[in-house]
């Protein structure tokens, strides 16, 4: 039994948080958040040419080898960084079309960051369960930037491309500026169907949301903690007040608890251990809920600076809400777990 | 104990509810990003106030004001926020702030200019108190005004003035003694917005809005007849008329609350919830709601509670701090529980609908327990001043 | 509009904070906790000399000629000291038997305390709402302690001796050592109908429940801060720690909402406000909330003397929770009030 | 990363598990009324661990433990919980805290004498640390020692002294040099509760409960070289094993934890909920403790992490403070939760029911947030020592 992160594990961490701090500070430069909409071209090809979208594909399909644990990593590095781009839909993608002959070439594409894929989670089978597709999907993460769209329905996977007939993408602003999301219909969309099986899938989407809301709870930690050594009001850093440190103390709890549970999930699912879907449900609940309540928090403990849209308090603030509506919120999921308990 | 109005009080609502439906402006305001636009339709507003006699309701007859009595005052603002008039946000500084401090502590010259004005609605006035390094801790404020012949020589940086971009005059607090202990030494002055030498940024915040202002002082001259009150005696000029932003003014923004939460108990009965059927059959989010309007109920009571003492002894009550306090907070819970209730539709955009509103709201109610003072220091506020314990 | 107290009615708190905390000393001096059990025969016996059981009765009927804002101020006065005694059933049975003919002397007994009534209440006929009872009613409120108990149905009012036929009472302990409850058995017992409606008596008590949780509420409050001011720790009274001091800023605030929504039910409830009977479940509501929350939080407060049967501390909130249960608990208040909403 | 345990460790689990089901005692443990039984019940049992290898399984092999490396402790400590086994409680202090100290910084005579009949099962230790004006603040302790010879004449008092009248020894911080500065001058002393002087008088706590004592002592005389390290160096003593409390035996009470969790909701399925139906079924009641759960299993996974932190690093990691504020808050969340399922049975008494037994819980859990540290004491700590804040 280990929850630490081996020495390799490490090593990919600190690779992958010093390509996006880098790239961070670039896009800063270029004038912050305005520049941050949609997909950071550069990014993602220098993400591709590193491997990140195949991380855990087989070596045989063109990925590094590695399991969901490693992706829960990244997913942590982006959702620290404020990353922008499709990251969730072209991981899920990949896996989905890994061993089919016909899409040899398009995970080549996705895996090589040339074709982005955005994910449409349906488990009720709204848009259908057949090899058309027909009725509208709200909300959907990226879905502008999109070259496909993979279906998540109640079991099956389907992927449509975005240029099909039939299909229709209205970009939407949302509460996020570096995150857009669609509004996408289908018409008697043609669709192929995947042999994937959807439900390990949506599990495996739910672990990573889980892992980007874990991101944030630890970076908004980081960053009040920081802000509370060096802000100094009535002659003292302001971290040296009770309500300020209690809150940060607050904070960190929460980040444990995040960090803890999404972890263990990660690897419990990996390992396909029988109590993992639980667990699932759970680091969804929990890691969201600490990125909200980190986020918030930072957000106060930055004061007046808070709340301009300069400091980047907001923006955490903003993408916690975004992962909290990300298959399915804190609510659903805590119905998911109370429901076999009422049974039971 | 009554929680009726007398006979009296009675008819002065029936007034002051006729004039506002005749002449609340019925059109919506101006959207806002275009600021001169906002102003001007609040100027306009102020002086239709001012020519129906309704301008400064709680000023008193001898500087122009109605001389409301405390209950009348609560059923001026009770009644203005039924009635749907617009939110008092230019116009604020003016009337709720400077206004009452010039009349406080203002020279008759002082008082003679710039009160009509402000009731009249021909200028905006803003504030200038903070500082990036004096927020809660305003005491520590570094702007420096120098005396120079018959003038002060003013350098320096405020920040969080609202609507200082289009505003006429500004509440300025400068260091003018920078040898004296922290709350001596600070003076009040009446700063011309368009004095060489100043120059203002807007601030975007975290909603997009622009309506703080950074304001930088380069060696900007102002007349010493400009102070307010003595020199280097400006911190108690400031805090003389502090309460006039706690007091009943802050009726309509409850009642606003109030009427924000009826429209989320029909938004719950319209939108699906979590477990099957509307989101106000679910049981937590019923009893959510049931308790945030408990809480608005008990908002009321507590400002009726809060105005009864100050009538009862004279003086303002502690209470005052713990409404506040309470009050921001159940912003932020039921802005909360809008977002809860919404569902996805709360995170995504569509410019006008009620839940962009809802999550416009939310945003803006961070600032709650920020502005102002945040909460750790309105409960420290509470806890030293209200209750006695030590510091 | 003046929710202040008068000056008449400031006396009248006075005059009752002074006997109760005489009472209080004295029960102290005889042994604490161990001797409140049931009722302080010394304090009943003043406390109806005084006139505290009529208070608000009509002046024709031997009552001091007062309203629920005064009868109010009394319950604010027994929840602070923690009075034991069937208060409550005898001040709503005195109302109940008032301008009934039969009941004259029986009233007179009650209003000189000289016989206790405690009350049942049985919104839903669950004892029946003839003229004879059947049927268990658990954790009355010192049910062992009465004479005479009063059935609040769902309409109707009704009275039946302790000592008659069919009726059998087993006194249980309860949380709070100041409170006992009972259960009480009717089997056929003969009931008296009073002419008096369920439904505003209820109410009423709701609001004198409220009241004793707003004295609990209050009491905490200023034993919290008064510690707070002596008790030192790492050389600085402990009311100087931010923790503490925003702790007790909390409590104030529940106390203040607690002290304005009770005033405000009780005046709207005499006045006949339509909106009286909303402002009635508020109150229940908010005042327990606050009791609870401020007991608990004064525990706390106190520390390690906090966890002493010796200090006072765990008999507020053992006093609130049985407050919580009396007239329905919070949770039943919050489903009334959203009733009419989810209607609506 | 993995979560299962290795091959060796898993065979360690099912020595650990076949050894207590055949030894558990089956009856219940006496209520507990009686101290003395109960000590008498626990040393029993403490002996029979001892005759079966059992007895200090994380104390080194060389002091007669059982030299269990931590992830064999988090096992037991899992089958100790999983078999029922009695709750450690007299012993507590002699195996997890004196004797760890006395491993830690003990003569070679003083670890002789006692280390095996702590392991045995022969005596009952007890704690001298807090004072009634040293809780929160234990450096401030005033408990006076003075050097007369080969001995220390120990005036004073102390307070909340677990078992302290069934003890025959007390690890006992007195201050042996008044004019040091706070935290120096103090020192650890091996004081025998037999010794002349001595007044002990239990407690009553709010449970009812008496196993907390006051301890008074008059000139009692205690051998100087029942000193433990250095005189005046017993803040480090200390502090030397204050993680020893926080470790892997903390993963019982969790799994305790988790098992009343378990009991809840099976009540929950058996009684009426606030509107309809079962509590359970209730929207607000079920994701209340659908949610316990969720952190019931974080706490695990916490636990877990802490755990292989540790025997990565070779130290134990700062979550420890985490993870004791996370258990001491969610107990209290957990037991509030009870009371508000079971309704009016919450408060109504009938001895042995469920109800009562969940009552008693919510009281005794109020100490969780008070003793060994208040909840305020324990955010300090994470602020100052896990994220370095400035103090």
């Amino acid at each position: 039994m280990d929850l630490t992160l081996s020495s390799e594990q490490e090593s990919i961490r600190e690779a992958v948080r010093g390509v996006l701090g880098a790239r961070l500070s670039a896009r800063r430069a270029q004038g912050g958040v305005a520049a941050e909409r949609g997909l950071d071209l550069a990014l993602w090809r220098e993400a591709a040419a590193l491997g990140w979208l195949g991380l855990a594909l087989p070596e045989a399909a063109g990925g590094a080898g590695y399991g969901l644990p490693e992706e829960m990593i990244l997913f942590v590095e982006l959702g620290r960084s404020l990353a922008p781009g499709p990251w969730l839909g072209t991981v899920l993608g990949a896996h989905a079309f890994v061993g089919v002959p016909a899409l040899r070439d398009e995970l080549a594409d996705v895996v090589a960051g040339a074709r982005c894929v955005a994910v449409v989670d349906d488990p009720v089978d709204a848009v259908g369960e057949g090899s058309r597709l027909t009725g509208a999907a709200q909300g959907i993460a990226d879905g502008g930037a999109a070259d496909v769209f993979l279906v998540l329905g109640r079991q099956r996977v389907r992927c449509v491309p975005a240029g099909a007939s039939g299909v229709h993408v209205a970009t939407r602003e949302s509460l996020d500026p570096t995150r857009r999301l669609a509004d996408v219909t289908f018409e008697d969309a043609p669709a192929e169907l995947l042999p994937a099986d959807a439900v390990p899938l949506r599990r495996a989407a739910m672990v990573l949301v889980a892992a980007e809301a874990l991101g944030i709870a630890e970076r908004t930690l980081e960053g009040s903690v920081a802000y509370a050594k060096t802000r100094h009001q009535f002659g003292r850093p302001i971290g040296a007040f009770q309500a300020v440190k209690h809150r940060c103390a607050d904070m960190a709890v929460r980040a444990e608890v995040a960090r803890s549970i999404v972890t263990f999930a990660a690897v419990a699912l990996r390992d396909a251990e029988p109590e993992a879907p639980r667990h699932v449900h759970e680091a969804k609940v929990l890691a969201t809920s600490a990125a909200l309540a980190n986020a918030h928090d930072n957000v106060q403990n930055h004061g007046g600076m808070g709340f301009t849209w300069e400091a980047d308090a907001h923006l955490y603030l903003k993408r916690a809400w975004l992962l909290e509506h990300a298959f399915g919120t804190r609510t659903a999921h805590l119905e998911a777990l109370a429901a076999p308990w009422r049974a039971g | 104990m009554d929680i009726r109005f007398s006979a009296a009080e009675e008819a002065f609502r029936a007034d002051a509810r006729a004039w506002l439906e005749a002449n609340v402006p019925r059109g919506p305001r101006p959207a806002g990003v275009d600021l001169r636009e906002r102003r001007d339709y609040d100027l306009a507003w102020q002086r239709r106030m001012f020519e129906g006699g309704w301008a400064g309701v709680s000023w008193p007859r001898e500087f122009g004001g109605r001389g409301a009595s405390l209950m009348e005052q609560v059923i001026w603002y009770e009644e203005y926020a039924r009635a749907g008039a617009p939110e008092i946000t230019t116009t604020f500084v003016g009337l709720n702030h400077a206004g009452p401090t010039l009349i406080a502590c203002g020279s008759e010259e002082q008082k003679a200019y710039h009160l009509p004005r402000i009731l009249r609605g021909d200028v905006v006035w803003c504030q200038g108190f903070s500082e990036p390094n004096a927020g809660s801790d305003l005491a520590s404020l570094q702007t420096r005004a120098v005396v120079d012949g018959a003038e002060l020589v003013v350098s320096g940086q405020k920040i969080w003035t609202s609507f200082g971009n289009v505003a006429e005059f500004q509440e300025l607090l400068v260091r003018t003694d920078p040898e004296a202990p922290r709350h001596r030494g600070i003076s009040w002055v009446i700063c011309a917005m368009d004095s060489p030498g100043i120059d203002i940024r807007p601030i975007t915040t975290l909603t997009g809005d622009q309506h703080f202002c950074e304001v930088f002082y380069d060696e900007v001259r102002i007349p010493l007849r400009n102070v307010v009150g003595q020199l280097h005696d400006g911190w108690r000029v400031a805090m003389a008329t502090l309460g006039f932003e706690r007091g009943t003014a802050f009726l309509s923004e409850q009642i606003r609350l109030a009427r924000r939460l009826e429209d989320l108990a029909a938004l719950a009965r319209s939108v699906p919830g979590p477990r099957a059927g509307r989101a106000i059959d679910d049981d937590e989010i019923g009893r959510r709601l049931a308790l945030a309007r408990a809480e608005v109920a008990a908002l009321r009571a507590m400002t009726y509670r809060s105005v009864s003492l100050a009538v009862r002894t004279g003086v303002p009550g502690a209470e005052a701090s713990i409404i506040r306090l309470f009050f921001s907070e159940l912003v932020q819970r039921i802005d909360l529980l809008a977002l809860d209730i919404l569902g996805p539709a709360a995170v995504e955009r569509c410019e006008g609908s009620p839940a962009a509103r809802w999550a416009d709201s939310y945003l803006a109610g961070l600032s709650q327990t920020i502005g102002g003072g945040t909460k750790d220091i309105q409960r420290n506020i509470i806890g030293d001043r209200v209750l006695g314990l030590p510091r």
